[in-house]
C-alpha cells in the first residue's frame, strides 16, 4: 500500500489535488481511498490530505501517520509547520517552488523534487494570480516524477475535476508532466 | 485623530473570520456601542467559529455557545437570571447569522418579542447558511445561487421581511443596518440600549466568499446595497412608525450585482425583474416614512 | 406542614422550597398542573421567581440553560412530546455542566395521541447525559427536587426527577411539607463558579477539536459516576434532616430473597403488598426498585443481585428491537458476574395498561415457575 | 497578548469548554498573499481604514497616521480600497 | 459504473437510484454534500423529485412524513445536531409506520461545538423505533439506502443509515454504481396501502387509551423483529443481483477465533488490518461487526459469539453512566446463555479522536492478556 | 329552505367537543366549504380529541394527526407527495389551534409561506391553550386570565397579531373570519381554494369552557367580537392590499367582555385601556383598506 | 351509521391506529342537561339553527323544519338563543 | 384498607368528592391514596375516581377494581353504566337521588342509601339549576351514612376544597349530615 500526504492551504485545492490522485489511480483499476484532514479553517490556513493507494481493496481507516510520500502544494508551508513528520525514510518530497530541490537540504534522506506549479497555473490562468490554484499542474509532475499513475489518468481525473476552465487544467497538467524533471536519485 | 465610532477595541484580532467578513466587523461595532458590560449568546453560525476554538474566545465579553434554535430563549432565560440576581444593567445580547434568525430560530425570536423580554437581538446576514458552505436561507436575496439553488434553478424566492416580521410584533424598537456606516448601526445599538424591552437589529454583512466576492469589496459592497436601494437603512418604533436613517441617490442595481458572482448567471431581464421589486419595496419604505412623520415630531416636541 | 397533594403539586413544592429563581416551562397534559401552581404561586409573591412564559418546550429548556448560566436556580417540568422536542438541548445542558432541575411526567409517546403513563419518554432520553430519578410517591417527588438540586449543583450536570402521568401526576395523598428553614440548611444558595459574569468573560462551548472534546467527555462521565455516591450522602443527609431517606436503589424484604423483582416507579410500590402476600405463600421474594436510573447503579446491583437464584425486571418501556431499558441494562451490569442470576424480562403497562398487584404476582410466579428465561422479553398482557 | 495554553491531562482542563485565554495566540498573518503598505505622503489620517478593518489590526500611532499590525492582518484589501486618498496599496507577499 | 466517491456522495446515488420522490433536508456539516448533490440532481432533472428546502430540521422530518403519508418515497439525511431536534418527530415517523429513510452521518454532540465522528448522536436515537444500520464503507452507503427502502416498505417502519463523519461522510473512494434498471427491478414503485386517501379516508394517528396502545405497540415490536430476518433475506437477494452481499452482520476470521472483537462502522474496517496483524502473531482473532444495531440482532449474536474465550466490544458513543451502548447491549444480549464469555468493553474515538490500527490492537492485546474484565468500561487514550 | 352555506355535511355528529365549542363549527364549514377532496394534516389541539379516539374519526376526509409543532410542515410535505403522485387538485389543508400557530408551530409555519407550499392553513384561534386546560397562548387577549395568568396576573401582553406577521411573509392571500359569519368564511375559503400558494385563515373560535362563559353565547360572542371591532374581518391579498369584509358599526365593548369570565376581574379603566388598543388597531385597518381601495379598483377592472 | 368497533386481539386491528368508523358510534346525547324544544307556530324555516349548530345535530325536514337529532344534541342552546324568532326553548332534561 | 369508588359526570364535582374524602381522612390523620380515572372526556361524559383508605402507608398503585364501597353522584349513570361492577358484597351504594332506597330493588345484596344531595345543592346555590354541584352534600351525607370519616373533618376539607363559595358548601356539607337517614340494614 501506498500512503501519501499532501499540504496546502484552504484555497489552493489541497483536497482536490488529492482527489484527482485518487481518481486517477481508480481510473487504472487499482483501490484508493483519499479523505481531508478536515478542520473548519477558513481560507488561508494550512490544509492536510491524505490518500491511500492499493491493488486491494483498503480497510484501515485511520490517518495517515506515516506516509510514504509528501506533496507540498505552499512552499511557505515549510518551516511554518513539520512537513516531514512521520514521513518514511526515502519517500519523496514534491515541492511547488521555483527553486531546484537542492535548495531544500534540511530534507536529507527524503528524494526530493520541485516543480513551479504556481507560475504553470499562472500561465494557464487558473486561481488568480495571487491565489493561483495549483493542483492540476503539481500532479501532472507528480505523475511523472513517481510513475505512480500514468498522466493519461491523470488528465482524465483533471478533466473530471474541474468544476471550470477543464481544458485549461488538462493542460496544466500536461505542461507540469512534460517540463517536469525527474531527479537523478530517483532509482 | 477624531474618531467617529468609539475607539476601544472589545474584540480582538487573531479571529478564524475569512479575509474582508463583514460579519466580523459587525461584532467589533457592535461591542463597541454595548461596551464591557454585555453577555452575548450565540447559536451555530459562522460566529461560533469566526470566535475560535476552545480554550479561546475573540469577544472580550461572555459568550454563551448555543444550539442552533435557541438564541433569543436563551437570551431571554439569562436575562431572566441576571434580573433575579439583582443585575438588571447588563445588556443581554443575542447574535445570531440570518439563518438562526429567519429560520430555524424564528419561533424563539417571534416568543422572546412577544413576552417583549428586555433583550437586543442581533442578525447579522450574510443572506445565506455560511458556516456549512453556503446554502440558501430564507433570507438569500431573489436570483442568487447557493449550493441548494444552483445556477440552474435559483432562488425563486423573495427575501423574509425579517424586520416586517418583528414590526408585525409590535417591538418597541427594530432597525436596519450595515457594516458600511458604523456610525449609523451605533446609534442605532445605543438607542437599543436605551429602549426596554426586546429589540431587534438586522444588520447586513457582506461575504466574500459566500457572495463569491474578492474580500477588498466588502465594504464597498455593502455600501452599494444601501446605495442601490436594495437594502434601505431605516428605523421602526413601536413597530409601527418608520424612518429612514437615509435615503441615497439611487445607484444603478448593476453596480451591485455585477461584482457579484453569485447573481453572474442572471440575464438583464432578471436584473430588471430585481430592480422592479427593490422600488416597489423602497417606495412602500418611503410612504411608511412619510405617514408616520408627524408621530417623530411630535415625539421631538415632548 | 401535613398536605394531601398531587404528585405535580408536590413538584412545584420541590421548587418552592428549593428556592427555584427561574422557572421557564410549557404546559403540557399531564404536567399543566405543576406550570399553574407555579405561575400563581410567582403571581402571589409566595415564590420569588421568574416565570418565563415560553413559546415550547424547546425554549423551556433554552431558556432554563439560559438562566442557569446566568447563575440562578432554574427549574422546569415537561412529559413525553414535550420532553422529546427538548431532546437536542437536553444534550446541550449536559455539556454545558449546568445543574437545572427538571421534573418529567412519565407519559407515553405518539402517534397515536395518548395521554397514560410510559417511560420510554424519559428512557429515550438516558444518552442525553441527564441523571434520572424515578420516583415513586408523592411525598418523594417533592423531596427528591430538593435533593436533585443538592447533587446536581455539586457535579454541575442536570437532574431529572421522573413520576408516572396520573399514577402519580394526579394521585392525592399525605405528604409532608418540610420547613423553608430547614430546607436553606440543607440546600444553600447556589454560587455557580462558572457563571457569565462581566467581571471574567469568558466563552462557554468553542468549537473543540478532536485533540480535548475527548478529555471533556471522560470529565462529564467521571463528575456522572461521582453523584452515585452523593445520592447515596445527600439521602442519608436529607434522612437525618427530615426523617426521610433516599438512595440510589430501595430494597424490600431483600435480605433472605432467592426470587428478586427489579422494578421502578410505581409498579414498584404496588410489587410491595405483592410480595407480602407471595412471602406469606412461601415465597422468598425481595425487591429491588431502582430509584436512580442515570447514571445507572451498576455496582450496587452487583451487590445486591448477584447469587439471587433468579431475576425478573418490569419494563413499563420499549426500545423497539432491544427490549426494556431497565432488563437491558440490569443484564448489562451484572454479566461479568461469576454468580450472575438468570434473569427474566417482562414488559408491561405500555400506554397506561394498568399494572395491577395480580399482575405482578403473574410476572413473579411465572419466573419461580420456569427453569430457565425463554427468548429475549416477555409482554405481559397484551390482547393476542 | 495571550499565551498558547498547553496542558498535560485533562485534569489541568477546566470543567466545560470555557475561554481562558484569547484569540490573539492565533497568528493570522500567515493567512496574508497581499501585505498593505502606507504612503504617508498621500494619507490624511481620517482612520477610515482603521475602522474598517474586519481584524482589529490597523491601529493609529502618535502621528495619527494608521499602522498595520502584520501579526494579524490576513490582506483582505479592505483598507486599501476604503481608503479616500489611495495611500494604502496591498503588495504581493514573498 | 465504477466511480471514485465520497460517502455523501454515495448517499445521494442511493436516494437517486431509490427513485426517492420527495427529499426535505436541512444542511448541517457534515452532511451538506448529500442534500447539494441531490439539489443539483433535481435542478438539472436527472432526479424527478420535490425538493423541500425546509427551515430546520424538525420540519424536514415533518415534511418527510407528510409526503410519506402522502405515499411518495421519501429520503431526508442530517447529523448530530439536527438529528437531535428531529428526535420528537422521529417517534412519531415510527408511530405513524412511515417508512422514511434517511442517511445520518455521525458527528459528536455539542456543547462544546464539534463536527468530528462519534455515534452517541444516533445511538441517543436507539428508541425511538428507527432501524439503523451503521455502514463502513462507501459502497455499502449506497447500498444500504437502497436496500433500506426495500425494508421499510415490507415492515413500515422508517430506517436509518448511519455512516461517520468525515472517516466514512468526506472519503473519497472506489464505488461500483448500479445499473437504474437492475435497481428498479430490485426495489419496484411503492403503493402504500395506508396512504392519505381522499378515496378511502380515514384518520390517523387518533387518541388510543390504555385500552389497545398497547397492542398497538406490539404490532411496532413484532414487525421490527421481523425486519432481522428481511434484512438477512434481501441482503443475500441484494447479492445475487448486485454480487454484493450484506446482513444484520459482518463477520472476519470468526470461524475459530477465541477472542472476538465486536464493532461496528469505520473502526470495524480498520480492525480487519488489525487482527491480519494479530493473526499473523499466532493470535486466534475475530470479528464481529454489527451492521443492524436496530433491532439488536441478540440471537444472531449469541449463536456466533456464545463459547468464545472472550469478546471485546469498541464503542465509540458513551451513555454517560452506563457505558457505551454496543457493549451493554451486547451484554444484555448473552446474559442468559450458559456460556457467555467473558466481555471486555472499550471506549474509544469520542469527538472524532482518531482509533488508529495500533490503538486496536492495543485493546484486543488487553483483553487477551487480562484475565477478567475489571469494572466496567474503558476509555482508551484519554490524556489522564 | 334557501341554504346560505353548502348543504353537505362532512363532518359527523358524535365527536368529542364541549357543548357549544366554535372550533367544531368551524370545522364544519370549512368542509363545507373544502369538500371532500381535502386532506387535513392536524397538530396537538383540541381538535385532535374532538375528532375521536381510534378507531373513530369525525371529520369524513383524511386525516394525518401530527406533532404540535409540524403542521405547515407536514402540509408542505403531503403537498409534496401528491404533486409527485400526480394529484394538484387535492386540497391540502393544516388545521391548527391558536397555540399551535402563534406560538409553537410558527417557525413550521413561516417556512411554509416563505416557500410559498401551496397549501391553505387555516387557525382556529380560541385564544388559549385550551386542551391542555387553558393556559395562556400569545393569542391570549391582553387582560385575560388563563390558569397561567391568573387574576392577580392577567396576561399583560397584547395579542400577537398573525394576520400581520402572515402579510409581513407578503402571503398571497390571508383573511380573518369568525365562526357567527360562517358565509363569510366560507366566501374565503373559496378564494384560498382558488389562490395558488400559501394561504393563510384566521378564525375566531369561541370556547365556552375556556373563556368561562355559558355555551350558548358561543355564537352571540364570537359575533360580538366582531361587532365590537375586537376581532375585525377583513382580507389581504399579496400581503399589502387590505380589505374589510363588513364594517360594522361599533358595539360598546363592553357587551363582549361582561359574559366572559376570563375578563370579569377587570376594572373600568382597564376595559377602556382596552378599548383603545381595540380603537386604534381598527383604525389603522381603516387606513390600510383605504390606501389598498385603487388596487382592488385595478384588479376588478382587469 | 357506523357500528361500534370491537376487536379480539391485537392481530384483528390494522397496522397503526387509523379510524375504521365514524365518530356517530358515540351518542352524545346522553350529555345533555337541557332539551331544545322547538314551536313549530314561530318558526320561519330560516335554517338559522341549523347553520349554527356544533353537533350537527339539527336537520331539516320536508316541511323545511328544523328537526333535533337527540342522540347527538348536546343541548348547548346554541340554537335557541340564535333563532330570530325564539322558536326554541331549552327544557330541563329529566 | 377501604376502596371506594365514586361515579359521576364531568362537571359535577366527583373528583373533587373523592378528594374531600382523601382530605377528611388525612386530617384524621389515617393514609388515603385519591386518583381519577384520567380521561380526556369533556363536560358530560361518564367520570369515576377512586380512594383508598388505610392506617398505613399505602403502596399499591393500580386501580380499584373491586371496591369495598360505591358513591353515584348522578343517578342516571345507572342502567347507562354497571356502576356495581366488582363491588364487594355486602358493600355500601350510596346514590344522590331523590328516590328512596327502596327504590333501588337491583341492588339487592348491597346496603344502599340515597341522599338528594341535587336540591341541597341547587338550595345553597352550588353550580347553577341545570348544573347544580352535589359533591359537598353527597360527602356530607356518606359521613353520616358510613361513619368512616367524621362530619368535622369533611367540613374542613371542604372548605380547602371549595375554591368559591367556601361557606356554602360547609353548610350543604353539614345539611347533608344532619338530614341524611342511615338505612337500618347498617349492622
Ligand atoms: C439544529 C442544527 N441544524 C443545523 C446546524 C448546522 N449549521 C450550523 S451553522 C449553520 C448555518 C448558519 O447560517 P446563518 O445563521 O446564516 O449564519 P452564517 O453561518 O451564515 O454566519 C448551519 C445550517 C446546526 N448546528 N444545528
Ligand atoms: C411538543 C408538545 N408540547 C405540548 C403539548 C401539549 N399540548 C397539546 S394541545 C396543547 C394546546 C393546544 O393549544 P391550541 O393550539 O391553542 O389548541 P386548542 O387546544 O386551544 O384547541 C398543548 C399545550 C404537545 N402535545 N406537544
Ligand atoms: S464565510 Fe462569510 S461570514 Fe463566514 S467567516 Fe467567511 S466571510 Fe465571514
Ligand atoms: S488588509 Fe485587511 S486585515 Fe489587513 S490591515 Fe487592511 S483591512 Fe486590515
Ligand atoms: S484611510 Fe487612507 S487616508 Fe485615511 S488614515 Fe487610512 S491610509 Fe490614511
Ligand atoms: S375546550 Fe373549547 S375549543 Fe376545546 S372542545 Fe371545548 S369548547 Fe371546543
Ligand atoms: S342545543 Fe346545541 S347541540 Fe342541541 S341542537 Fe341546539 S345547537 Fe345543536
Ligand atoms: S332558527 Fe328559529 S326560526 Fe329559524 S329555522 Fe330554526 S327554529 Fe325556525
Ligand atoms: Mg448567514
Ligand atoms: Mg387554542
Amino acid at each position: 500500500m501506498l500512503e501519501i500526504r499532501f499540504h496546502g492551504r484552504g484555497g489552493q485545492g489541497t483536497v482536490v489535488a488529492s482527489k484527482v490522485l485518487a481518481f486517477a489511480v481508480a481510473r487504472e483499476g487499482r483501490f484508493v481511498q483519499t479523505f481531508p484532514e478536515y478542520g473548519v479553517e477558513r481560507r488561508g490556513a494550512p490544509v492536510v490530505a491524505f490518500t491511500r493507494i492499493d491493488d486491494q481493496k483498503i480497510y484501515i481507516r485511520s490517518k495517515i501517520y506515516e506516509p510514504d510520500h509528501l506533496l507540498v502544494l505552499d512552499p511557505t508551508l515549510i518551516g511554518a509547520i513539520d512537513v516531514t513528520e512521520g514521513l518514511k525514510p526515502g519517500g519523496w518530497i514534491i515541492i511547488n517552488s521555483d527553486k531546484p530541490a537542492k535548495d531544500f537540504p534540511q530534507f536529507a534522506g527524503f528524494k526530493v523534487a520541485t516543480v513551479d506549479a504556481t507560475s504553470i497555473a499562472v500561465k494557464h490562468r487558473l486561481g488568480s494570480a495571487a491565489a493561483p490554484i495549483v493542483n492540476s499542474a503539481i500532479m501532472g509532475a507528480f505523475a511523472k516524477i513517481t510513475g505512480f499513475v500514468g498522466i493519461e489518468a491523470v488528465r482524465e481525473a483533471v478533466h473530471e475535476l474541474s468544476p471550470v476552465k477543464k481544458d485549461e487544467n488538462v493542460e496544466a497538467a500536461q505542461e507540469a508532466y512534460d517540463t517536469a524533471e525527474v531527479p537523478k536519485e530517483q532509482s | 485623530m477624531k474618531y467617529t465610532i468609539p475607539e476601544q477595541e472589545i474584540m480582538c484580532s487573531g479571529h478564524k473570520a475569512c479575509q474582508g467578513c463583514g460579519a466580523t466587523l459587525a461584532m467589533r461595532y457592535a461591542l463597541k456601542a454595548l461596551g464591557p458590560k454585555t453577555i452575548l449568546t450565540l447559536p451555530a453560525c459562522c460566529w461560533s467559529v469566526i470566535d475560535g476554538p476552545f480554550p479561546y474566545s475573540a469577544v472580550g465579553v461572555p459568550l454563551f455557545h448555543t444550539a442552533f434554535e435557541t438564541a433569543a430563549a436563551v437570551a431571554s432565560g439569562i436575562r431572566a437570571g441576571l434580573d433575579m440576581r439583582g443585575d438588571t444593567e447588563t445588556n443581554v445580547v443575542a447574535w445570531a447569522g440570518d439563518g438562526g434568525t429567519f429560520d430555524i430560530g424564528i419561533q424563539a425570536l417571534s416568543g422572546t418579542v412577544e413576552r417583549n423580554d428586555n433583550v437586543i437581538y442581533i442578525c447579522y446576514d450574510n443572506e445565506a447558511y455560511m458556516n456549512t458552505g453556503v446554502q440558501r436561507s430564507s433570507a438569500t436575496p431573489w436570483g442568487a445561487v447557493t449550493t441548494t439553488t444552483p445556477a440552474r434553478h435559483f432562488k425563486q424566492e423573495r427575501k423574509k421581511d425579517m424586520i416586517g416580521i418583528m414590526a408585525a410584533h409590535s417591538i418597541p424598537y427594530t432597525a436596519s443596518a450595515s457594516v458600511a456606516y458604523p456610525e449609523d448601526f451605533i446609534r442605532k445599538l445605543n438607542i437599543a440600549k436605551e429602549t426596554p424591552g426586546a429589540k431587534f437589529i438586522h444588520i447586513l454583512a457582506s461575504c466574500p466568499p459566500g457572495w463569491k466576492t474578492a474580500p477588498e469589496l466588502a465594504i464597498k459592497l455593502a455600501r452599494l446595497a444601501v446605495q442601490t436601494h436594495v437594502f434601505p437603512l431605516y428605523e421602526i418604533y413601536e413597530g409601527r412608525y418608520y424612518k429612514l436613517s437615509m435615503d441615497p441617490k439611487k445607484k444603478p442595481l448593476i453596480d451591485y450585482i455585477k461584482p457579484q458572482g453569485r447573481f453572474r448567471h442572471l440575464t438583464e431581464e432578471q436584473v430588471a425583474e430585481m430592480d422592479k421589486q427593490v422600488d416597489e419595496r423602497y417606495d412602500r419604505l418611503k410612504e411608511q416614512a412619510e405617514r408616520s412623520k408627524s408621530w417623530f415630531e411630535a415625539k421631538k416636541e415632548k | 406542614m401535613q398536605k394531601v397533594m398531587m404528585g405535580n403539586h408536590a413538584l412545584s413544592w420541590g421548587a418552592k422550597l428549593s428556592r427555584a429563581e427561574v422557572i421557564a416551562a410549557y404546559p403540557i397534559t399531564p404536567q399543566t398542573e405543576v406550570v399553574e401552581l407555579l405561575s400563581n404561586m410567582c403571581a402571589d409573591g409566595s415564590l420569588k421567581a421568574e416565570f418565563i412564559k415560553v413559546e415550547s418546550e424547546h425554549s423551556a429548556m433554552a431558556a432554563s440553560m439560559g438562566a442557569a448560566a446566568a447563575g440562578a436556580r432554574t427549574f422546569t417540568a415537561t412529559s413525553s412530546q414535550g420532553l422529546a422536542l427538548m431532546h437536542e438541548v437536553l444534550h446541550w445542558a449536559t455539556g454545558a455542566r449546568l445543574p437545572i432541575v427538571m421534573g418529567n411526567i412519565n407519559r407515553a409517546m405518539a402517534p397515536p395521541w395518548t395521554i397514560w403513563t410510559e417511560q420510554t419518554d424519559s428512557i429515550a432520553q438516558r444518552d442525553t447525559g441527564w441523571i434520572q430519578i424515578y420516583t415513586s410517591s408523592i411525598q418523594e417527588i417533592m423531596d427528591s427536587v430538593i435533593q436533585a438540586y443538592k447533587v446536581a449543583e455539586q457535579v454541575y450536570l442536570p437532574v431529572m426527577v421522573v413520576l408516572d402521568s396520573f399514577v402519580l401526576s394526579h394521585t392525592n395523598e399525605n405528604c409532608d411539607i418540610p420547613d423553608q428553614d430547614k430546607v436553606d440548611a440543607y440546600l444553600p444558595r447556589f454560587e455557580n463558579a462558572y457563571r457569565l459574569n462581566t467581571d471574567k468573560p469568558a466563552a462557554f462551548g468553542g468549537l473543540t477539536g478532536p485533540d480535548w472534546y475527548y478529555e471533556l467527555r471522560y470529565k462529564i462521565e467521571k463528575d456522572t459516576e461521582r453523584s452515585l455516591d452523593l445520592f447515596e450522602e445527600t439521602g442519608k443527609e436529607f434522612g437525618e434532616m427530615f426523617g426521610r431517606e433516599y438512595g440510589l436503589v430501595e430494597t424490600y424484604k431483600l435480605d433472605d430473597a432467592d426470587t428478586v423483582l427489579v422494578a421502578s416507579a410505581s409498579i414498584a410500590s404496588t410489587a410491595r403488598p405483592a410480595i407480602d402476600q407471595l412471602r406469606e405463600e412461601g415465597h422468598k421474594v425481595g425487591l429491588v426498585r431502582i430509584r436512580v436510573f442515570r447514571p445507572f447503579p451498576s455496582e450496587l446491583l452487583r451487590k445486591l443481585l448477584a447469587g439471587r437464584k433468579k431475576v425478573l425486571v418490569i419494563d413499563r418501556n420499549i426500545s423497539f428491537g432491544m427490549s426494556g431499558a431497565f432488563y437491558a441494562e440490569t443484564k448489562a451490569a451484572l454479566y461479568n458476574e461469576k454468580k450472575a442470576p438468570p434473569m427474566w424480562g417482562y414488559i408491561a403497562g405500555l400506554g397506561g395498561r394498568d399494572v395491577p398487584l395480580n399482575v405482578i404476582r403473574d410476572m413473579i410466579e411465572q419466573t419461580i415457575a420456569e427453569e430457565h428465561p425463554e427468548g429475549d422479553i416477555v409482554w405481559i398482557g397484551v390482547k393476542r | 497578548m495571550s499565551e498558547e495554553i498547553k496542558w498535560e491531562s485533562q485534569s489541568d482542563m477546566p470543567l466545560m469548554a470555557m475561554s481562558l485565554g484569547r484569540m490573539t495566540v492565533n497568528k493570522t498573518g500567515s493567512w496574508r498573499n497581499l501585505r498593505p503598505v502606507l504612503d504617508k505622503e498621500k494619507c490624511i489620517k481620517c482612520g477610515i481604514c482603521w475602522k474598517f478593518c474586519p481584524d482589529v489590526s490597523i491601529s493609529i500611532d502618535e502621528e495619527d497616521y494608521p499602522v498595520v499590525n502584520l501579526d494579524f492582518c490576513k490582506g483582505c484589501g479592505i483598507c486599501a480600497t476604503e481608503c479616500p486618498k489611495d495611500a494604502i496599496e496591498m503588495v504581493k507577499e514573498e
